[in-house]
């Protein structure tokens, strides 16, 4: 099977695993992630707090290529990319005139009817149906399942009956054999693009996501956005000096978890990147 | 040839604003069949009254078109105006030129040609108005009414109290409502059992009452005066005659873990079972649902423990067919499952509850005994706040209207708990304190001053919870809008009023209208606020919006008024727009050539047949004749009907082809 | 040059659509001068010959509007109405009458608002559509059936 | 309604009527970043609604603007549905082009400058050639100087940017835009 398949830059450098171990289970899966040839950035935040056109003209290139090779679902793993992409296209499907601008810019026409899927939606269509059969080594310990803002908002947009309380990653770690804690920060905001410029914001929203999972008893926090694992994996020592007190508590990429659970090896699943050691032989 | 008399009304400015009333009345005059036009200010006046009736008898008039504001208002008013005259009121109509033309458009000519075209339109009808004479009905003088809270309690005491009959029928095991399921009530903190309970005796105990509770309208057919309603009465599963209400059957069941309805799922109940121990009637039911012996053919220990033997298991629902003159319907409210507002954590965490559950909490009857204990653990809570408007003014996930009661209900529970709880502390988050009812200001002021409940000007944008501890983060909005986090023990929802699930059902087997929040509708928000549009059916209380015990109150007198009204009268005339089958001179007798596509069209089985006979008395004609008693003129079988031969009274195929004919050749 | 003013005649019932209207003069909502109601009891009263009489006079637009499924006054006139109008637009494609012509429409005593919708929608569209003109046709059709 | 009003023109850019706010506070209870905001996101709301132009000038050169990091929180929980964070970039590029920016905000226009100066030239984003330009330009030398090295040993950084091929399609987008303003 051939999807559609949109990087973003993150993923080509520092969330490198998180490229990698969505590829390495795509491959067990059987699935061919066929990357878009020559996809540019689709803006992110700084587009958007900008220029409005920007914000809109860079994803809209990356569509009309997509188009261009026929795929008809693309996997945007990044959750600021796909945010910005299912905005794009909703801004697309609304506004004929800013569509019509757009396309004379690139010199290319929009069909605009992709289906774009987030990496919750890819693994909940195709690979957790398979799952039973793929989970080779469960996991055995408690995580928290954080989703950050944007895999579920505006739910306005996104139309998930539990924005607040969403469960799909946490159904997923449960078919892996971990445990997914309740807890009350799943989407609260990490502090997303001011990792660099507002460092200090960072340390304290970040702080409390991290404090709240290990107060709860977890072992590991699962994400599934490259912003949210760099806030909360890199940013660690901002985050400890806001908390006054040293957190060991590792970050996966839901991939990350899924790649262990099928047996491959740490290497294969890039947690040897991580900032913060990835030690999970603990059991409950 | 008639002569029509056209008075064109200014409604004071309403009209005259933006129509040139002194044109149309000049245009009107022109028409062909209209003796006389003139312009008025207010036609409805006394003055304009006598104008018209002036003109009946000055100029001979043999119509009548009063061009103002909509039939649905004056109609009746010009009409009797009319017939005071010596003129057949049928040939009376009004042309709309307020609600219709004036309010809706800005002044300019294509306005004022506009009302010339509807003078013109209804005079081309008018011209072929016929005389009509009203029918005359019996009124069976039992009322039915549906719903046993505290507005179908007030309204069946009235009813019954000014010598009629009354059905009251309640689809719980219980009359009271939500009202008994209450703690104290605004304003004056009574007890609401207490003033309660005495009523739903006397109801039981009212010789010209007959209470069937467990029980629900299946059916309702006829008309004002003239009702057939069948009444679905659940299987009990007692012998209600045998049954002493001794209580031993409920003592012994071994279900005893059914969430309690009437505690809001705050404590338990058997199989068997009355909702509260001062139920009306006060006599158990069954729950087929959860009873061991239904579900799996074992138990039946409440048949062996009845001393009287009143166990019926193999009862089965009754239907009941009643008749009667008018129904109140006083099905009330419920208030809205907050669980899709999951930023407030309902449902997630045991200590976020309605304010509903609270007044469980509050009652002496409760689950507690009155004591305010928190689900979760049965503690004291030390800290509770508040969340008004939970579901209401909220357009995006709720309700967008007002609730009208959780403001005063709010302050009641803070008040009730500052006084269980002298040291606690009670937060109400809130946009706008909406009290304006006698002494409602001034309970409110109390509860802040007094009681030193503190008041949040804003939302809480979400609950979670911590160390055991509800997180609630709010803001206020007076100060800046400050973020504001309170770690509260519980925390009181107070959720929207909404209609009953099975609203919109009952209200179509009724025919009555019901708005966008599937609420009953009023005939007229403002003079006719308990009726429908539906003659002889009324309502009272909380099914038409949420209100509280005070209006609903009034609202159920009113509503008894009404029917004592109606009752008062022997016969009832009703309008005269009946169908009716042609009849011609011998041989042909009719056009009619009894092929009944009328009959099967009409909705209230109105037609029947005639069959036509010869001096020897053998049959040479089958003929569709109307039943005018039960014709309720809704013309269907007029548009059935291929060969012309079904008419309709009042909109007849004569008047309505001229009506529009005249409309579009000016 | 004049603006085409179409003639619009709407076919309401007493008990919904009619009520509905008074709510949008009660409301003040403005709406285009260019429809005018005659009040029926019941959309069930609405004679089709009616509706083709109206083309023949020079109609060019019609509204029909009474109760909301399951809300008519009389139980069910507008489900024959609705059961009717099926037959009917196999009439009109003969007479060559554009079913757009025709709008169809539920308004209920409470929707003052969309009363005003529906009639600005209507006149748009009949606007768009331009003048009726092959009253001829119907006249015709209308005579023969008359002496059938 | 005054043509002038940013009010107005909010309403033009963004189909946001924001007399539908009623001031409930709720965005304002659920924003992250509130406490650090020098007009918390509902305050902007009711300025906005003031039409008064001294609040207007000093919404667009609050530090709030910049502060919202687009969550979407207020507009998934405002009972009006209004989408603040809509709002929020409207005035983000107004006041970016009227060089309004707030001056603690100078960092975060830095760094979004420094963004889209290596999208721009490199179709893709080059974090090395990121951090380097920002360095550059917000005069922060010594930030984050821990993170480089060692992101750079675990493979997270490359020295060399991946460079798209069409990159002269790509300057069609960004011809005439307004992404170089002085701040
Ligand atoms: C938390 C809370 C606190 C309140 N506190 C106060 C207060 O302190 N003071 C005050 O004045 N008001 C208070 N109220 C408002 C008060 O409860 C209502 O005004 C009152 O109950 C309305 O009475 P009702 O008879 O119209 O409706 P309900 O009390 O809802 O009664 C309706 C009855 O009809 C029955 N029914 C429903 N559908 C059918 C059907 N299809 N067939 C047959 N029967 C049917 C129901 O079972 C019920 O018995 C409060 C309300 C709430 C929610
Ligand atoms: C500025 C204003 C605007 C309003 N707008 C609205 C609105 O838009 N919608 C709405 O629903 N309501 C409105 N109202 C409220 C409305 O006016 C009242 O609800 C209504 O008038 C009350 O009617 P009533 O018959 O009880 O009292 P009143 O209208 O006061 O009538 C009482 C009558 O009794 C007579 N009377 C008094 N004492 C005696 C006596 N001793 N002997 C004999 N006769 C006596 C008086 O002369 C008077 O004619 C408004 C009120 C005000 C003040
Ligand atoms: S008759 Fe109607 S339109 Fe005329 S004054 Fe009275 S209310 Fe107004
Ligand atoms: S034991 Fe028998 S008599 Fe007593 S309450 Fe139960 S059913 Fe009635
Ligand atoms: S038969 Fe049913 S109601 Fe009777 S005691 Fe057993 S469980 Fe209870
Ligand atoms: S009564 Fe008060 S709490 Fe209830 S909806 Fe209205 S304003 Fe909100
Ligand atoms: S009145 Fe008309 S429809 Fe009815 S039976 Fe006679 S011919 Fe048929
Ligand atoms: S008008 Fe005709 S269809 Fe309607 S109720 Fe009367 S007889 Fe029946
Ligand atoms: S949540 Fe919405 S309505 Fe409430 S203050 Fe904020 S913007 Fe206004
Ligand atoms: S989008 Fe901006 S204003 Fe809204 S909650 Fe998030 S940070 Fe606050």
């Amino acid at each position: 099977m051939k999807i559609g398949f949109y990087p973003g830059c993150s993923l080509t450098g520092s969330s490198r695993e998180y490229n990698e171990s969505l590829l390495a289970v795509a491959k067990v899966a059987g699935i061919e992630l066929c990357e878009i040839s020559d996809w540019n950035c689709c803006g992110s935040t700084a587009a958007h707090n900008l220029n409005r056109e920007l914000s809109v003209s860079l994803p809209a290139r990356n569509l009309a290529l997509a188009e261009l090779e026929e795929m008809d679902e693309l996997v945007v793993p990044c959750a600021a990319c796909y945010n910005r992409l299912v905005m794009t296209q909703h801004e697309l499907a609304e506004k004929p005139e800013i569509k019509a601008l757009i396309e004379g810019k690139l010199k290319m026409t929009l069909r605009n009817d992709i289906r774009i899927l987030n990496v919750l939606q890819f693994l909940e269509k195709h690979i957790v149906p398979r799952l039973d059969e793929l989970v080779k080594s469960p996991l055995t310990y408690d995580v928290a399942c954080y989703y950050g803002c944007l895999l579920v908002r505006p739910n306005q947009v996104m139309k998930d009956e539990r924005f607040e309380d969403p469960m799909t990653m946490d159904l997923i770690m449960q078919k892996l054999g971990a445990n997914a804690i309740d807890w009350p920060f799943k989407t609260e905001c990490c502090g997303a693009g001011f990792s660099v410029s507002k460092t200090e914001i960072v340390g304290e929203l970040s702080g409390k996501i991290v404090r709240s999972a290990v107060d709860r008893g977890a072992k590991a926090i699962v994400v599934a956005c490259p912003m949210c694992h760099f806030n909360l994996d890199m940013r660690r020592p901002v985050i400890e000096s806001y908390l006054q007190r040293k957190i060991d508590i590792p970050v996966i990429y839901i991939t990350q978890a899924i790649a262990l659970a099928m047996g491959l090896s740490a290497q294969q699943a890039g947690t040897q990147r991580h900032f913060v050691p990835v030690n999970l032989t603990v059991n409950r | 040839m008639s002569k029509i008399g056209v008075f064109i009304c200014h409604c004071g400015e309403n009209i005259s604003a933006t129509v040139d009333v002194v044109r149309v009345a000049e245009a009107a005059g022109k028409l062909e069949g209209v003796e006389f036009s003139t312009d008025y200010k207010y036609m409805c006046s006394d003055p304009g009254q006598t104008l018209i009736k002036q003109m009946i008898k000055e100029k001979g008039l043999t119509g009548v078109i009063v061009a103002a504001c909509s039939p649905r208002m004056h109609e009746p008013t010009f009409r009797k105006a009319c017939s005071s005259a010596g003129l057949n009121p049928y040939m009376c109509e009004m042309s709309n030129l307020r609600e219709h033309c004036s309010w809706v458009h800005d002044k300019s000519e294509a306005t004022t040609q506009k009302a010339i075209d509807l003078v013109r339109t209804l005079v081309g009808k008018v011209k072929y108005n016929k005389p009509l004479y009203s029918i005359k009905v019996p009124v069976t003088k039992t009322a039915l009414v549906i719903g046993g809270g505290i507005a179908g309690i007030q309204s069946s005491l009235d009813i019954a109290n000014a010598g009629h009959q009354v059905v009251l029928v309640e689809k719980d095991p219980s009359i009271g409502g939500h009202m008994s399921q209450l703690s104290e009530t605004f304003p004056t903190l009574d007890c609401s059992q207490c003033i309660l309970t005495p009523r739903m005796v006397e109801v039981a105990q009212h010789p010209n009452i007959k209470l069937l509770t467990y029980a629900e309208l299946e059916k309702l057919e006829g008309f004002i005066g003239n009702f057939k309603a069948t009444i679905r009465k659940k299987a009990k599963s007692i012998d209600e005659d045998l049954c002493t209400g001794c209580g031993t059957c409920i003592t012994k069941c071994p279900t005893k873990k059914i969430p309690s309805e009437f505690n809001t799922g705050l404590g338990k109940r058997t199989a068997i079972y009355v909702p509260f121990p001062q139920a009306v009637p006060n006599k158990p039911v069954i729950d087929k649902e959860n009873c061991l012996y239904y579900k799996n053919g074992k138990c039946k220990i409440c048949e062996k423990v009845c001393p009287t033997g009143a166990i019926r298991f193999d009862q089965e629902d009754e239907l009941v067919e009643l008749e009667v003159g008018a129904v109140v319907v006083a099905t009330g409210f419920d208030v809205m499952e907050p669980s899709k507002f999951s930023e407030y954590g309902y449902g997630k965490y045991k200590d976020v509850i309605t304010g509903l559950q609270f007044e469980r909490l509050a009652s002496a009857s409760g689950p507690t005994l009155g004591e305010i204990r928190r689900p979760s653990d049965g503690k004291i809570p030390e800290k509770i706040v508040f969340v008004a408007c939970a579901g209401s003014r909220d357009p995006s996930k709720g309700k967008p209207y007002c609730s009208k009661i959780c403001c005063m209900y709010t302050a009641k529970h803070a008040m009730l708990y500052q006084h269980k709880v002298h040291h606690g502390e009670s937060t109400i988050f809130y946009m706008d304190i909406r009290s304006a009812g006698k002494n409602y200001e001034e309970f409110v002021r109390r509860a802040i001053v007094e009681d030193d409940v503190k008041y949040i000007r804003g939302r809480v944008s979400k609950v979670y919870e911590e160390n055991g501890k509800l997180i609630v983060k709010g803001v206020d909005t007076l100060l800046n809008a400050k973020p504001v986090e309170i770690q509260a023990d519980m925390v009181v929802l107070a959720t929207a009023a909404v209609a009953n699930s099975g609203a919109e059902e009952l209200a179509q087997k009724m025919h009555i209208s019901y708005d966008a929040y599937n609420f009953f509708s009023e005939a007229h928000p403002k003079l006719k606020p308990v009726e429908t549009n539906t003659a002889g059916i009324f309502l009272a209380g909380a099914c038409q919006a949420p209100k509280d015990i005070p209006e609903t109150v009034s609202q159920a007198s009113g509503a008894a008024a009404k029917v004592a009204i109606l009752f008062s009268q022997d016969e009832l005339s009703r309008e005269p727009v009946v169908a009716v089958v042609n009849r011609s001179a011998p041989p042909l007798y009719s056009t009619c050539v009894g092929c009944f596509m009328c009959a099967t069209a009409c909705p209230y089985q109105a037609i029947g047949e005639e069959l036509i006979t010869n001096r020897k008395g053998e049959v040479i004609k089958r003929v569709a004749k109307v039943n005018p008693g039960l014709c309720q003129g809704c013309g269907t079988c007029v548009a059935f009907c291929r060969s012309k031969s079904i008419d309709i009274d009042g909109y007849s195929n004569e008047q309505m082809y001229s009506e529009v004919m005249a409309l579009l050749n000016d | 040059m004049n603006e085409f003013e179409p003639k619009i005649v709407a076919f309401v019932c007493n008990w919904c659509t009619y009520a509905g209207a008074d709510l949008t003069g009660t409301s003040r909502i403005k709406y285009a001068q260019n429809v005018k109601i005659i009040r029926f009891p019941c959309t069930g009263r609405i004679d089709f010959m009616l509706l083709l009489k109206s083309f023949g006079e020079g109609a060019d637009g019609i509204i029909v509007s009474g109760c909301h499924p399951n809300d008519c006054h009389y139980t069910s006139g507008n489900f024959h109405a609705r059961r009717r109008w099926i037959m009917f637009r196999g009439l009109l494609d003969m007479l060559g009458i554009d079913v757009r012509r025709i709008q169809y429409s539920w308004v209920s005593a409470a929707e003052g608002a969309k009363w005003a919708d529906v009639v600005n929608t209507t006149v748009t569209a009949i606007r768009e559509l331009g003048p009726y003109t092959d009253y001829a046709k119907v006249a015709g059709y209308l005579e023969k059936e008359a002496n059938v | 309604m005054n043509k002038e009003d940013l009010s107005f023109k909010v309403r033009q850019s963004t189909e946001i009527n924001v007399n539908e706010c009623y001031q409930c506070g709720k965005c304002t209870a659920g924003c992250p970043v509130a406490e650090h905001m020098d007009l918390r996101p509902s305050i902007i709301m009711r300025m906005l609604q003031s039409g008064d132009a001294v609040a207007e000038e000093e919404i667009l050169r609050s530090l709030s603007i910049w502060l919202c990091v687009t969550c979407e929180t207020c507009y998934s929980r405002c009972p009006m549905e209004l989408d603040i964070p809509k709002i929020m970039d409207y005035l983000r590029v107004r006041s970016y082009n009227e060089g309004k920016v707030h001056r603690d905000a100078r960092d975060i226009v830095t760094f979004h400058k420094s963004f889209l100066n290596t999208v721009e030239s490199n179709g893709r984003l080059h974090e090395m050639g990121l951090i380097l330009d920002y360095k550059m330009h917000s005069g922060n030398l010594f930030q984050d100087v821990m993170l480089a090295p060692e992101m750079f040993s675990k493979g997270k950084l490359s020295v060399f940017p991946e460079r798209i091929k069409d990159l002269k399609g790509l300057s069609r987008l960004f011809k005439g835009q307004t992404k170089n303003n002085k701040s």
